[in-house]
């Protein structure tokens, strides 16, 4: 690891600190992250996060293409949850020209979401699962998300990066059977949690490897900005969704979990308590898609008039903003995206400090963050 | 690009007279509104309620300006003030959290940026926008000591905008490779521009497109 | 006659059936070591719902081949600042260690490579532990410092765990009352028991500890993929990589095959004394045949010709052995003992032994990886204590029983049920202890505080 | 002739790799040499059927001690190469111990021939199958006849392993 490795190499356990890389090369961070490491002996006494390793520049490419041609380039942030990203553009666009989907587009746009949302928890509960040593609920989270995958394949076309929703509600029809298809999912699903459940939740390994690490209480939850399952966890009770609903959400009853410790157990619990909820508000959902249109009159060429407008949601890492400033043109003047994984990131620093190394290949995977949004 | 056209309708909003024609003025209704035929209403007014009172009692002309973009707060504050503006923000008017912190090129304006602070109050559920104008040459003040997430959002700035920020902790490039010449979100840098020489050093090739 | 020749002549002529089994070893271990990778991989699939290698030759069954190939022509990339010879030195190492403790572990009562040794089963402790220093020596000379700290880890875990081993091999031991292989077998038939039964505590830590002593999850800390990248093995690549992966699966056998012999009754068939089970003799032909009359039933299903006429000519080799078992039983009457004991001893050995490695890979594939700190307490709090109290309370249990004309069982159940009062206390201690020391490190990482970070 | 054959195999081995192991720079290489050394020793136990010695000095040497040897040596780095011993006096003094040993040795090889079946050379060794289990052997004269001194030794052992730890502990705590 001669470029890779130690700066400082007196000696192991000696008084001075030894700094080691964690990445960009490494199998536990996610893509290209790299940590600094100071290290006294195991323990961290310090970190450093070196990011852009992934950056394009999607803000850039936003003020040079019109708004609808920047919809799908919003798909490869998060990529593991380009659904969520592609709700957040359109409402936000939506709201600059005070515009609204239909409600059909919206109950429909809410279900895909809430799928995306479970599709993207599994990833993380998966990867997460391998980096503290558990094999085994990698595949079965796969196994599942390739059911979530699939009606995203049948609605769209697209398994990934799908760019499901258009400015102003949907370019295509549900198809015949997507209620059922969720349906069947949403069946499945609950007996598929115990599963993980049976190999986790009580294992006294994973108790032992994530009770009590990496905490982080409320305030400084708050403070770092850090939102979603991590602000949950330690123990406010916000989601976006309720608190500001978009689509369809102010039309389905679910509750919002939340830990009470701030540890990475408990955001273990409190993303498998969300994808509980969400399946409970895709059942809500595909109980009643009401019938009418499913793109509202936009026009063909979007020149939303002079202003700027803030929006956010839910994503399934934390609140995923949109800041958009309109010029009256038909390209945005400026798109800020405010990224929850960048933003929860910054959150490690803390997290580590006082841990092992083994103890930061779990806290980075409990921040459940994804390099192509931190970097954009 | 930005001072294509004026609306007629529309009273002029943002302007602190600190800022130029080319900043963001307000405009109506646009052609394909979906609510065609009936007198749109403007989407951008001045705000005048408790919030916006108290704060100009509070900072009298450090409030540039208060009004509303389609039903969101913005208040164009001083930077001169902005940290006491924000201290009481978070501990006043509990908007204890940094929700986002950015920037906007306005190059023809006078002051050419402004940064775009979007604070959330946990305790009200309401959200407030903090625009601060700001000329090439100045330097606002860091926000980190009242909101921590500001640290590396104030860094991205530093590094796409070139904005230096007063006592921040670690001020410097964080998207970009540290030794990058120029910021690529000002609207001076084209697209296609990159750091040739970076790119050659440390990449072995001619072009990074 | 040249006197030296003739030396060397005799010397053949004695130990030609060492030899035999020594070269056996060598050039079947590899084999076997690369099916059971294919083994772990086909019930990992199982276990997580997908199918497994299944390219190479029907069901993936010459997949160990190819990858053998893969790794021999690979490039063998040596980092520029290791040190060489060590660099060399280390996988030999761990290849050697476990490969010659293999040579006196007894797959059947015939097949031993040193039979008369009469330290036998220390014999294979003891130079298998040999093996760690190709580890160690390893992660050291890479220059590497995800492997020194995976050499670290993995030489913390040794001494730690081989302590453990040893005590509960020490119960076994106490119960046999010798330490040759063949004679530890012999006890347990005149026994009556297999020793798991007398010792199941003893069974229990030395299973234990010998997942821990062979690097395997959830104790494959130093090679921990997501922590260490690859551990001690990081910078090695193409074949002294598969050195070091023999040598792992090895290691597997061996300390399986101590397992089996000290405590599952090595090569004795499951009640071995009890007459009207003789027909479990029958065992090994009737599942040789069921899994020849499995591929012939697959062969008509296979993708490819070739493919189909790979698995008729395992059906094929399945239907011969099953038929040379036939002819080797009791049930055939003819005079064939020696054959039917080395044959049979030698099913009966293996089908523990693989039971034994499913256990591993069981645990494998549902247990999440422990921490350092973790992994250190309960080897030192809970398996060593408890390892101890073990081989007082046989001893004790032992003494009631000869001195003191106490029934033997009743004796062991009694100080049994003794051992696990104390692995209560001592887990119930341990918990108060670990929630201390997490209370600790937390209170030690407010203290901390960098103004430059993030 | 065979037995001559291992024997001097392993005895070379043992002198050359000793040899090695105090000329080598490199403390990880010394430690290498110790080993090989100490496992051509264990060989030549296992020559003479003492095969409970041989494995003793597999798992305690080579399995416990010198792993432990390494793990010290990695922790505090001594693979970087020592400064050269440069003091007059202490090559003297080592010269004097190396040519006391050597004497001593001289003697007791030269008694050794005086005597024969006594010392080192023993002329008509047992043959293999009519010796007693020696295993056996050491256990009885370990627990029976010198119980003893044994449990004496075991307990000084303790204390001082008792007493090394406090002074570790205090030591790190003092700074």
């Amino acid at each position: 690891m001669h470029e890779n490795g130690a700066q400082k190499t007196d000696t192991l356990f000696g008084a001075d600190e030894l700094v080691i890389n964690m990445g960009p090369q490494h199998p536990s961070t996610h893509g290209v992250l790299r940590v600094k490491l100071k290290l006294d002996g195991e323990r961290v006494v310090g970190s450093e996060c070196v990011i852009g390793y992934l950056h394009r520049g999607v803000e850039k490419i936003a003020e040079n293409r019109t708004y609808q041609q920047f919809a799908p380039y919003v798909d490869r942030m998060d990529y593991v949850a380009a659904v969520s990203n592609g709700l957040g553009y359109c409402e936000a666009v939506e709201k600059l020209l005070v515009a609204e989907a239909p409600p059909r587009a919206r109950v429909i746009r809410t279900i895909l979401t809430e799928l995306q949302r479970i599709a993207s928890h599994l990833l993380w509960l998966g990867t997460h699962a391998l980096d503290i040593g558990a094999l085994t609920p990698l595949f079965y989270c796969m196994r599942e998300r390739e059911e979530i995958l699939k009606i995203f394949e049948k609605y769209c076309g697209a398994r990934l990066t799908t760019h499901a929703f258009r400015i102003g509600g949907l370019q295509y029809e549900a198809y015949d059977n997507l209620e059922k298809d969720v349906e069947r999912f949403c069946k499945d699903f609950e007996s598929r949690i115990q599963q993980y459940s049976d190999l986790l939740t009580g294992n006294s390994i994973w108790i032992g490897r994530t009770r009590n690490v990496g905490l982080l209480n409320s305030a400084d939850c708050i403070a770092l900005g850090a939102s979603g399952p991590v602000l949950r966890a330690s123990g406010v009770k916000w989601d976006m969704r309720k608190a500001m609903p978009y689509a369809a959400y102010d039309q389905y009853k679910f509750e919002i979990p939340i830990g009470t410790r701030g540890d990475t157990y408990d955001r273990y619990m409190v993303r498998i308590e969300e994808m509980r909820q969400s399946r409970l508000i895709c059942l809500q959902a595909i109980e009643n898609i009401p019938a009418g249109p499913i793109m509202a009159r936009v026009g063909k060429v979007l020149k939303p008039p002079r202003g700027e407008v803030y929006h956010s949601i839910e994503g399934p890492k934390g609140i995923l903003g949109y800041y958009i400033v309109s010029d009256g043109s038909i390209q945005p003047y400026r798109v800020r995206i405010r990224p929850p994984s960048f933003i929860n990131l910054q959150a490690l620093d803390k997290m580590i400090r006082g841990h092992l190394v083994t103890d930061v290949v779990a806290i980075i995977g409990t921040l459940d963050i994804v390099l192509g949004e931190v970097d954009r | 690009m930005a001072d294509k056209s004026k609306a007629p309708q529309s009273p002029d909003i943002s302007q602190p007279d600190v800022s130029g024609s080319s900043s963001a003025s307000a405009a109506g209704a646009p052609p394909s509104s979906p609510a065609k035929g009936v007198a749109p209403a403007p989407l951008q007014v001045p705000l005048d309620n408790e919030l916006s009172r108290r704060y100009r009692e509070r900072f009298g002309a450090a409030i540039l300006d208060a009004l509303e973009d389609r039903k969101q707060s913005i208040f164009i504050v001083h930077a001169a003030q902005l940290l006491e503006i924000a201290r009481y923000s978070r501990d006043e008017e509990k908007f204890d959290l940094l929700e986002d912190y950015t920037a906007v090129d306005w190059p023809r304006r006078e002051k050419r940026f402004d940064l775009v602070a979007q604070l959330y109050s946990f305790t009200h559920n309401t959200r407030l926008r903090l625009k601060i104008p700001l000329g090439v040459e100045e330097q606002p003040s860091t926000l980190v000591p009242i909101w921590p997430a500001a640290n590396w959002l104030e860094r991205e700035i530093f590094d796409l905008f070139g904005i230096t920020f007063l006592g921040h902790p670690n001020l410097k490039r964080i998207l970009l490779p540290d030794e990058w010449q120029g910021h690529p979100l000002r609207k001076d840098y084209d697209i296609l521009q990159q750091d040739t020489a970076w790119v050659r050093e440390n990449l072995g090739i001619e072009s990074g497109q | 006659m040249n006197p030296t020749l003739h030396s060397i002549l005799a010397f053949v002529e004695t130990w030609w059936v060492e030899l035999l089994c020594a070269v056996l070893i060598v050039l079947v271990v590899p084999l076997i070591a690369g099916y059971i990778v294919l083994v772990e991989r086909k019930v990992m699939a199982d276990m997580q719902a997908r199918l497994g290698p299944m390219r190479v030759g029907p069901h993936g069954l010459l997949q160990p081949i190819a990858d053998a190939l893969k790794l021999l022509i690979k490039e063998d990339l040596i980092p520029h600042n290791a040190d060489q010879f060590i660099f060399w030195l280390a996988p030999v190492l761990s290849m050697t260690a476990a490969l010659t403790s293999m040579g006196a572990v007894a797959f059947g009562p015939w097949f031993q490579v040193a039979r008369d040794i009469n330290i036998g089963l220390l014999f294979v402790v003891g130079v298998s532990a040999l093996g760690p220093f190709g580890i160690v020596l390893g992660g050291w000379a890479s220059n590497n410092h995800y492997s020194i700290i995976g050499a670290l880890r993995s030489t913390a875990q040794l001494i730690s765990y081989e302590t453990t081993a040893g005590f509960a091999l020490v119960s076994g031991f106490l119960l046999a009352g010798t330490l040759n292989v063949r004679a530890i077998v012999e006890t347990q038939r005149t026994d009556h028991a297999w020793y798991v039964f007398l010792a199941p505590v003893g069974f229990f830590t030395y299973l234990i500890a010998s997942i821990a002593e062979t690097n395997r999850a959830p104790f494959d800390l130093p090679e921990a993929e997501s922590e260490l990248v690859a551990g001690y093995m990081t910078e090695y690549s193409g074949f002294r990589w598969s050195l070091y992966f023999l040598a792992e699966y090895a290691n597997m056998i061996v300390v399986a095959s101590v397992g089996t012999t000290l405590f599952l009754g090595g090569w004795l068939r499951p009640f071995s004394s009890v007459h009207w089970l003789g027909w479990l003799d029958a065992a090994p032909t009737l599942l040789l045949a069921a899994v020849g009359a499995y591929c012939v039933f697959r062969a008509g299903k296979q993708p490819s010709r070739v493919q189909s006429l790979f698995m008729w000519a395992v059906a094929f080799a399945c239907f011969v052995v099953a038929a040379i078992f036939a002819l080797a039983s009791p049930f055939s009457h003819l005079p064939l003992e020696k054959m039917h004991d080395g044959l049979y001893g030698a099913f009966w050995f293996l089908l523990k032994d693989s039971a034994y490695i499913y256990i591993f890979m069981w645990l494998r594939f549902t247990l999440p990886r422990f921490r350092f700190d973790q992994l250190m307490r309960l080897g030192w709090h809970i398996l060593i204590p408890l390892a101890l109290i073990n081989v007082v309370d046989v001893g004790v249990a032992l003494a009631l029983s000869s001195e003191f004309g106490l029934n033997r069982w009743l004796a062991m159940v009694v100080t049994t049920a003794a051992t696990l009062g104390a692995a209560t206390l001592l887990l119930r201690w341990n918990d108060k202890y670990s929630a201390a020391a997490s209370a600790s490190l937390l209170a030690d990482s407010s203290v901390v505080e960098d103004p430059h970070a993030g | 002739m065979l037995d001559s054959v291992i024997f001097y195999f392993f005895a070379g081995i043992a002198v050359i790799s000793a040899a090695l192991m105090i000329t080598r720079r490199n403390a990880i290489h010394s430690a290498v040499f110790l080993i090989t050394t100490l496992l051509a020793t264990a060989g030549i136990f296992l020559q003479l059927r003492a095969e409970f010695l041989f494995i003793s000095q597999i798992i305690l040497y080579v399995g416990g001690i010198m792993v432990l040897f390494i793990f010290v040596i990695m922790l505090v780095r001594l693979d970087v190469p020592l400064p050269q011993i440069r003091s007059r006096t202490r090559k003297w003094i080592a010269l004097l111990v190396a040519l006391a040993v050597g004497v001593e040795a001289g003697v007791v090889i030269f008694l050794a021939r005086k005597a024969p079946g006594q010392g080192l050379l023993i002329p008509d060794p047992a043959p293999a199958d009519k010796l007693p289990p020696n295993t056996e052997e050491l256990a009885n004269s370990l627990f029976r006849t010198y119980l003893l001194p044994f449990e004496v030794a075991s307990v000084l052992l303790l204390v001082a392993m008792v007493g090394a730890v406090v002074m570790a502990k205090k030591r790190t705590d003092a700074p």
